[in-house]
């Protein structure tokens, strides 16, 4: 073995590959090219876009936009192209399009003549949604971004108080007392705990909100309104619709099925064989049962559930049961959270002395919900789809409005671009969240 | 295992042992369903005094330790840490979990709290400090485990060796009498058990009284004033650590050492 | 503290239920036991006092009266005078029917996405992210709406199908027709036909059993055990020689011919549809609401099944295929020996809980009227009955009992499948 | 409390209605409920509120209406629901009378050459769900030994859709909705309603049962309407009648004489307020469904009992 | 890097070098999209030699090997093993796959069959080996990496070490002629190593024509009969190990011995 021994006296420089495997044709080669069946393939897949796109295309941009009816629709398209098949009408949207965003929220002060007499558009209530809306992406962007200022938590502690508010309108003193309670449940703990030791001061700090909930906060905020008044115009949720309504009913389902589910996981997760039961029994039967029927007991049979001569309305009946219906999925989300937390944390914090309710809220919480977040978000983007459900019972979501829109004569027969334009809507939404979510994920994989 | 790697002098004179109890147990035993992890454990802790527990793998050594803050429940016999009887009353467990401290082998810090957060958490809510004067002690305690410069890091950012030492200078904070170690050194790499080390006899020199699971004989040997060997669940045997070492009496403690001290 | 003189045994006191960890979880325990309690009886008395107030005591026998609405599509007979129960059993069988469809095709479709999602070929990866981006994203109810407008809209109505130049024609040959009230196929038929067995009587859960459908049933079986013999012969030579022989012709003989036999024995033959005045008449019919409801539920599940599938290859590591590639296995055999046995484990589960809520969707049928349980049971008859408490109680017993069962399969094949390890 | 009390005080009628039925009840671009059984609940409203503008409109489906008016959620129905004996007596609402007297109907495109329902042996029929017309339609074909397949759909636009597209040969519903859907068809002329009128369909406003205070309201305001067509009380003339005529029972029924409004708990210009809201019966047909709307409907059957129609009121006395 | 810590005495008599080509690589190059990743390559390999590839990390190690059973395509020159020209002509492909077992750094065992199974599966479906046959193979070589008892097992239930002789015993089992190993102990814990190693060397004696990425220098020095070096894509020193290790040429081997020596 002579030629074992070698050394190579020059280094050899870098070269450019064959040309055939870079540049365009070298990704069109490795990538498109790549053998006779995908060749094929493409050449298949190239042919169906064209065709979808050339439809689609000019469906979507041949069309008219500027008309009352779809019969003036159609004469606008006959006398521009010679029919009406293939032209999209989205004179309908140009039409509706204030309505399938908010529904029938009145563009003016819900109650006319207050000060801007009869004069409908001179100040947009729409603001008052509008406003909820940005303030919401405030509240939760502390949440879901870590290099966004803490101060903006404060927006997060008033927004459960403040959306209301903006949103259904009345006197400030209403919100503003409903979390006085918490005040009031901090305060009884505060100083009662001396007095009355650890276990009174738990209860008086939950017996004294619920009652003042219960019985004090309607005559202590009509006192209060009578002094000093401080209110804007009232707007009854059945004047809720369109995509407000959806977003509406999702965010407060989320938001309130978020410390629910948390008690729901928490109890899943005990050992303490009862509780841990009627949790499972609740999850269960929840996940177990299609929203629809949920819906429907919100609309048919919670009232028979309740006391006799209770009433509120549809829209926060439905609230109610989508609230259940996020909880049930929301207990599982942070179930997953929980367990993914290593044992050596509670036992860290038992170690410290820090009592359950302690370890959870300081240690575990913390942790458990920030590996949640993706799984929330997921959650969410479901429930804002589900939804879409409500226009089964009647009410006026997007799809609901689309019926309705459909049977005012002047848009009669019109189909498509209604959906086209909800779906559209429906999904950039969705789609932002879920590469929101993505984008969580994989920077929690990256911090693990 | 190798011998301690400190090079410092070592005051023997200041680690004096009182004779008042600081944990008594009583015929303790518990079981893990069936399985009997600790038999008829009998011993007597006084103030002062630095153990140092030893034992093959599985005898339970752990499981002793953590029944003495009541991480495990012990289900006959009696623990009594510093006068209060461990029973189920949580009022107990609160009190003594308070005094005594803990530190685990994987450390167990928050990693979403702040070093200056992690030891600041149990005084505020625990012992209802004032914020402030938490924070002091906090800072008090980081220094002397020498990494006060890390008190706005996170966990995460730190190496083994130093969240080890947060999670000392983290029980102290709640000004234990007693501390628990449990396998302080064994998840760290050779340079930072060094450190860890260092602060543990730190402590020693002011007086704690130590419990601690341990392979470091360096450590045993200049530190502690008693060693104990455990298998299968039992104190096999208990001695100064120069008997302890040069002279075992029992074949299971020759059999261990031999294994220990000889590779 | 030098002396400890025995701790205090003491005697139980009230504050134990509290700080006493024993008692505390049973403390514990009975509240929320008394709690949940309470709860309930106050929504039992409400309901009583509301339901008293309304005059409607809950009771079942509506179910026993004459429905009065008709049925379309229905896979056990029905007329308008059966009773309210019979209504809801179509109604039920309609929604496991759309539900086993739409499982299989979903799976299918969802596998095939999956798998092409990971294709070489950019371009067919990139129309399978549309394709998924676009479903998942939208709601399903959309979905379900808009497969049924395409539905009527694109496709001829029978009467397309009438006069000397039709503006449609039959397919495949004059068998199927394809119209926007659904799609007609040729039924089987019997000349020599064993009859039926009717089952239950004359009560609301009667139903027919074909003694051909049987009779075919058993030979079906029997070749398929043949075939389970050959190819377990097949399997052994593999074992002792390696070399595994050809069973592809004596599988399809078995397969065919002895079927093929009673089948001629039975005198079967097939009923084309024909157009017959306002319709096809003949041949078997699916109606555009099932088939709408079907592709949609199937499409939108298939989206995320297809995710699931992608992520459960990728979660099969890259080595697994190396190694299988080292070892001299072409791509084909790495996939089924390799790489599906592992994803499978990763799919399996989720996959299932897919299914479950393609279950749940499907009582979205109303929206095209396809007469599932929340049609019939939760729609008309509650409608027409006004029996709103006793209906939606007994949907959501049905919905409850086909989840929980779903669910029950899922656990058991977790349990099945679990990675061996230290 | 009786229903009228909680109505006063929270100052708005709670109206169910369609989710959206062309001439019947449909929201406008801004949100306006317009409409011929809108009209009835804006009259309520103007007579028990004195502003028709006073209600809420609660848009329900045919499945949601019943529990919506049966769990307290709307104050009265207007929802072109048939008045039958078992939702009367079985489902306990009170019919308060009939705003339009309807039956249902067929349609079918002209093209198919269908002269008479009796030949629709073998047709699919488009039919909304939840409704009396299912049940008449199903009554039907089995009396008559045809046979059909039903297309049940859920509501009115969807089964519009199906039907333009040859999805269904025949629609039936209410003859009224038929016509009403027709009218907005590209080409109306190509489809044709078939003679036959296989049921009787009373449409008309409703409440609970149980509280016949308030049933007496909603009933007199529609009789108000009738009446004041009858006696050619017009939204144009009204202003001068009210404030007396020789007509006696035109004063008791404007209020300038007599007690009626306080007998209803209402105040005296009650009527008046009901009929200003949307014109009287007839001014509401016609402006709605009339024969100069898009739906073109011929009084028929609607006509007063002086033109040898139905619509009848009984006296105010 | 430490040397190699097998105390046996390694038989360099019978590992004999036939003088028939079993791996011939002619000018051969490679490139990662626009990087250049082999350059010039020409390498001949006879039958029955054992040669360990050194070099820096990304210096294209396993690159190389990785072409040699084509898991990765080379773009010119080019590649004859075992006298079968390496083209895209699949059949080729599959005749010098079944010929040329490989080793990876992490085993790559197939987690959802049996150690058992892992073995038979090539063997049974490439080579049509009948199932009773393959298993006495497999169980040959299972002895021969001494772990029999752990037939029936699951990877997951296997030490690191255990799992490398396991996947040398399945490459074993298809009979290839020649063996590459990339970086087989690398993942390993040093005790593991040496039993991975002393079975690499007991292969080594039976004449297995082996090529090996490693920088266990002990094993080179022991047993290899020449030591490539390569860096940046190149081939840039190769010799006999005693030559390679002593009397380095160029100056970038020089520099890298003097790292990996020097610790
Ligand atoms: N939660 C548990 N359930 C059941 N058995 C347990 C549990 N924890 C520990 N054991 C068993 O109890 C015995 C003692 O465990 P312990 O952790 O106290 O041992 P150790 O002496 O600390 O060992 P090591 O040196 O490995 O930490 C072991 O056999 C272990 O398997
Ligand atoms: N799939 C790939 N695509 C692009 N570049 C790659 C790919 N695989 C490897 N490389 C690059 O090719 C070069 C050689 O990689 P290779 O894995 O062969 O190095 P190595 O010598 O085995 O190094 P190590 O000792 O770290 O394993 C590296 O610079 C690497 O970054
Ligand atoms: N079309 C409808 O919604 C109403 C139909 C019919 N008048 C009914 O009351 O049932
Ligand atoms: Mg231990
Ligand atoms: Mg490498």
């Amino acid at each position: 073995m002579s030629d074992v021994s070698f050394v190579r006296t020059e280094m050899l420089p870098q070269q450019e590959p064959p040309g055939s495997s870079v540049g365009i044709v070298g990704w069109a080669r490795a990538n498109l090219f790549d053998g006779v069946t995908n060749s094929v393939l493409t050449i298949i897949s190239l042919i169906l876009v064209y065709f979808v796109l050339e439809g689609l295309l000019s469906w979507t941009f041949q069309s008219v936009w500027n008309a009352s009816s779809l019969t003036e629709c159609r004469e606008i398209m006959t006398a521009t192209w010679g029919k009406t098949h293939g032209h999209a009408c989205w004179a309908v949207i140009n039409d509706r399009w204030l309505q399938l965003l908010y529904g029938f929220y009145p563009p003016y002060p819900a109650e006319p003549g207050v000060n801007f007499g009869e004069n409908t558009g001179a100040w947009p209530a729409y603001f008052r949604p509008n406003l909820s809306f940005v303030l919401l992406l405030l509240a939760v962007a502390p949440v879901l971004f870590d290099k966004v200022p803490r101060k903006l938590l404060i927006v997060t502690a008033v927004y459960p108080f403040l959306m209301p508010w903006l949103m259904w309108g009345g006197s400030i003193w209403g919100p503003v007392m409903a979390a006085a309670g918490f005040g009031i449940g901090f305060l009884a703990y505060r100083l009662l705990t001396p007095v009355i030791g650890g276990l009174g001061g738990i209860i008086a700090a939950i017996a004294l909100p619920v009652i003042w909930w219960l019985f004090l906060v309607g005559i202590v905020a009509a006192g209060l309104e009578s002094v000093v008044s401080i209110s804007i115009p009232e707007v009854e949720s059945r004047k809720f619709g369109g995509f407000m309504l959806s977003i509406l009913i999702g965010v407060v389902a989320i938001g309130c099925s978020l410390p629910i589910g948390i008690v729901l996981a928490l109890g899943r997760q005990s050992d303490l064989m009862i509780v841990k039961t009627l949790c499972v029994g609740f999850i269960e039967f929840i996940r177990g049962v299609p929203l629809i029927t949920l819906l429907f007991v919100a609309s048919v049979l919670l009232n028979v559930f309740l006391p006799p001569g209770t009433q509120f309305d549809i829209i926060l009946r439905v609230l109610i049961m989508v609230t259940l219906f996020a909880s049930a999925y929301m207990a599982e989300v942070v179930r997953g959270g929980l367990a993914a937390l290593p044992k050596g944390q509670y036992e860290g914090a038992d170690s410290l002395g820090l009592n359950y309710w302690q370890a959870q809220r300081l240690i575990i919480m913390p942790q458990a919900l920030k590996i949640s977040i993706p799984g929330i978000v997921s959650t969410f983007i479901g429930v804002f789809k589900d939804t879409t459900l409500v226009s089964i019972i009647g009410l006026l979501d997007p799809l609901g409005l689309s019926n309705a829109i459909r049977a005012d004569a002047a848009w009669n027969g019109i189909y498509w671009e209604l959906f086209a334009f909800i779906a559209f809507l429906f999904f950039v939404f969705c789609f932002g969240m879920s590469r929101y979510s993505m984008y969580l994920e994989r920077k929690l994989h990256k911090g693990h | 295992m190798s011998e301690l790697m400190t090079d410092r002098q070592i005051d023997r004179s200041k680690m004096q042992v009182s004779d008042e109890v600081a944990i008594e147990i009583r015929n303790m035993n518990k079981w893990y369903g069936s399985f009997h992890v600790l038999r008829d454990i009998n011993l007597n802790v006084n103030e002062g005094e630095r153990i140092v527990i030893a034992g093959p793998s599985g005898s339970g050594k752990s499981t002793l330790i953590r029944c003495i803050n009541r991480l495990e429940e012990h289900q006959s016999g009696d623990i009594i840490v510093d006068g209060t009887e461990l029973s189920s009353d949580l009022k107990n467990i609160d009190k003594i979990r308070s005094e005594v401290g803990m530190c685990f082998q994987h450390f167990n810090l928050f990693p979403h709290l702040t070093i200056l957060e992690n030891c600041t958490l149990a005084p505020i809510w625990v012992r209802k400090t004032p914020r402030k004067e938490a924070e002091e002690t906090a800072m008090h305690f980081l220094e002397k485990v020498k990494i006060p410069e890390q008190a706005d890091k996170y966990p995460g950012q730190l190496s083994g060796g130093q969240q080890q030492r947060v999670a000392i200078a983290r029980s102290l904070c709640m000004k234990p009498r007693i501390m628990l170690f449990d396998e302080p050194t064994s998840a760290l790499d050779p340079e930072m058990i060094k450190e860890v080390l260092d602060t543990m006899i730190e402590l020693a020199e002011e007086g704690m009284t130590m419990l601690c699971v341990t392979h470091e004989m360096g450590f045993a040997r200049q530190v502690a004033n008693r060693v104990i060997f455990m298998d299968q669940g039992q104190i096999v045997e208990q001695n100064e650590p120069e008997e302890f070492f040069n002279n075992p009496k029992s074949e299971r403690t020759k059999l261990f050492l031999s294994q220990i001290l000889g590779h | 503290m030098t002396t400890l003189t025995d701790p205090p045994k003491a005697s139980f006191r009230l504050s134990m239920l509290i700080y006493d960890t024993r008692y505390r979880s049973m403390t514990i325990q009975a509240v929320a036991m008394i709690g949940f309690m309470l709860f309930a009886a106050w929504l039992i008395n409400n309901t009583m006092t509301n339901l008293e107030t309304l005059g409607k005591t809950p009771q079942f026998g509506f179910l026993l009266e004459p429905a009065g609405y008709d049925i379309n599509q229905r896979l056990l007979d029905y007329n308008s005078q059966d009773t309210h129960m019979r209504a809801s059993l179509l109604g039920l069988l309609n929604t496991l029917l759309v539900a086993v469809m739409g499982c299989i095709t979903a799976t299918i479709i969802g596998v095939l996405v999956g798998v092409l999602r990971l294709s070489k070929n950019w371009i067919v990866a990139k129309i399978m992210t549309v394709y998924v981006e676009m479903f998942r994203n939208v709601p399903v109810l959309l979905w379900i709406v808009l497969a049924m407008a395409i539905l009527i809209e694109s496709l001829p109505a029978p009467r397309a199908f009438r006069g000397e130049n039709p503006e449609a024609t039959m397919n495949l040959f004059d068998t199927v027709a394809v119209t926007n009230r659904g799609i007609y196929v040729p039924e089987p038929l019997f000349s020599n036909s064993l009859g039926n067995i009717h089952l239950l009587g004359q009560s609301s859960l009667r139903f027919d059993v074909s003694v051909d459908l049987i009779a075919f049933l058993i030979v079906l079986g029997l070749s398929i055990f043949g075939i389970t013999k050959v190819n377990a012969r097949a399997k052994h030579i593999q074992e002792t020689t390696g070399e595994r022989p050809k069973t592809l012709w004596a599988n399809l003989g078995l397969f065919f011919v002895p079927t093929g036999i009673l089948l001629a024995l039975l005198g079967f033959h097939l009923g084309y549809p024909e157009l017959k005045g306002f319709n096809f008449k003949g041949g078997t019919h699916m109606r555009n609401s099932l088939i709408a409801l079907w592709l949609a539920l199937s499409l939108y599940t298939a989206a995320f099944i297809a995710e699931i599938v992608r992520g459960g290859i990728l979660a099969v590591s890259h080595g697994q295929t190396e190694a299988a590639e080292a070892l001299g296995m072409r791509s084909g055999r790495t996939m089924r020996l390799v790489i599906l046995p592992q994803a499978l484990r990763v799919i399996i589960p989720p996959m299932i809980s897919n299914y479950l809520n393609l279950t749940k969707n499907s009582s979205l049928a109303i929206a095209v009227g396809y007469m599932d349980i929340t049609g019939t049971l939760g729609g008309i008859t509650m409608n027409q009955t006004g029996r709103e408490l006793e209906t939606v109680l007994m949907l959501m017993l049905c919905y409850l009992v086909i989840s929980l069962s779903i669910s029950m399969v899922m656990n058991w094949y977790n349990n099945r499948v679990k990675l061996v390890e230290r | 409390a009786g229903t009228l009390d909680d109505v006063k005080a929270r100052g708005k009628l709670n109206c169910g209605v369609t989710t959206g039925l062309v001439g019947f009840a449909a929201p406008d671009a801004n949100g306006e409920w317009m409409g011929f059984d809108v009209g009835v609940c804006r009259a309520v409203a103007a007579a028990v509120l004195g502003d028709p503008k006073a209600v809420e409109f609660v848009p329900t489906t045919g499945k949601t209406r019943f529990t919506a008016l049966a769990s307290g959620e709307i104050d009265m129905l207007a929802r072109n629901t048939t008045w039958t004996f078992s939702r009367d007596v079985d489902l306990k609402f009170t019919f308060v009378g009939v705003n339009y007297y309807d039956g249902q109907g067929f349609m079918v495109p002209k093209e198919l050459g269908v002269s008479s329902a009796k030949e629709l042996d073998g047709a699919t029929v488009c039919i909304q769900t939840g409704t009396t017309t299912e049940l008449n339609l199903a009554d039907f074909f089995r009396s008559n030994n045809i046979s059909y397949e039903p297309v049940p759909i859920e509501t009115n636009a969807e089964a519009q859709q199906q039907y333009l597209a040859g999805a269904c040969d025949v629609y039936t519903t209410d003859a009224s909705g038929l016509a009403a859907t027709r009218a907005t068809f590209e080409d109306p002329s190509a489809h044709v309603l078939l003679p036959e009128i296989i049921s009787k369909e009373p449409l008309g406003p409703l409440v609970r049962h149980g509280d016949d205070g308030w049933g007496d309201v909603v009933r007199w305001s529609l009789n108000a309407l009738v009446t004041a067509e009858e006696l050619g009380v017009t939204s144009a003339n009204i202003g001068e009648m009210a404030a007396g005529t020789n007509n006696p029972e035109i004063n008791r029924l404007l209020g300038s004489e007599g007690s009626l409004g306080e007998m209803l708990g209402l105040d005296a210009g009650w009527a008046k307020n009901a009929i200003m809201a949307g014109g009287n019966y007839g001014e509401l047909f016609e402006g709605n469904i009339g024969e100069s709307t898009p739906i073109g409907l011929a009084r028929g059957l609607n006509a007063q009992w002086t033109d040898g129609g139905l619509i009848y009121s009984p006296p105010f006395r």
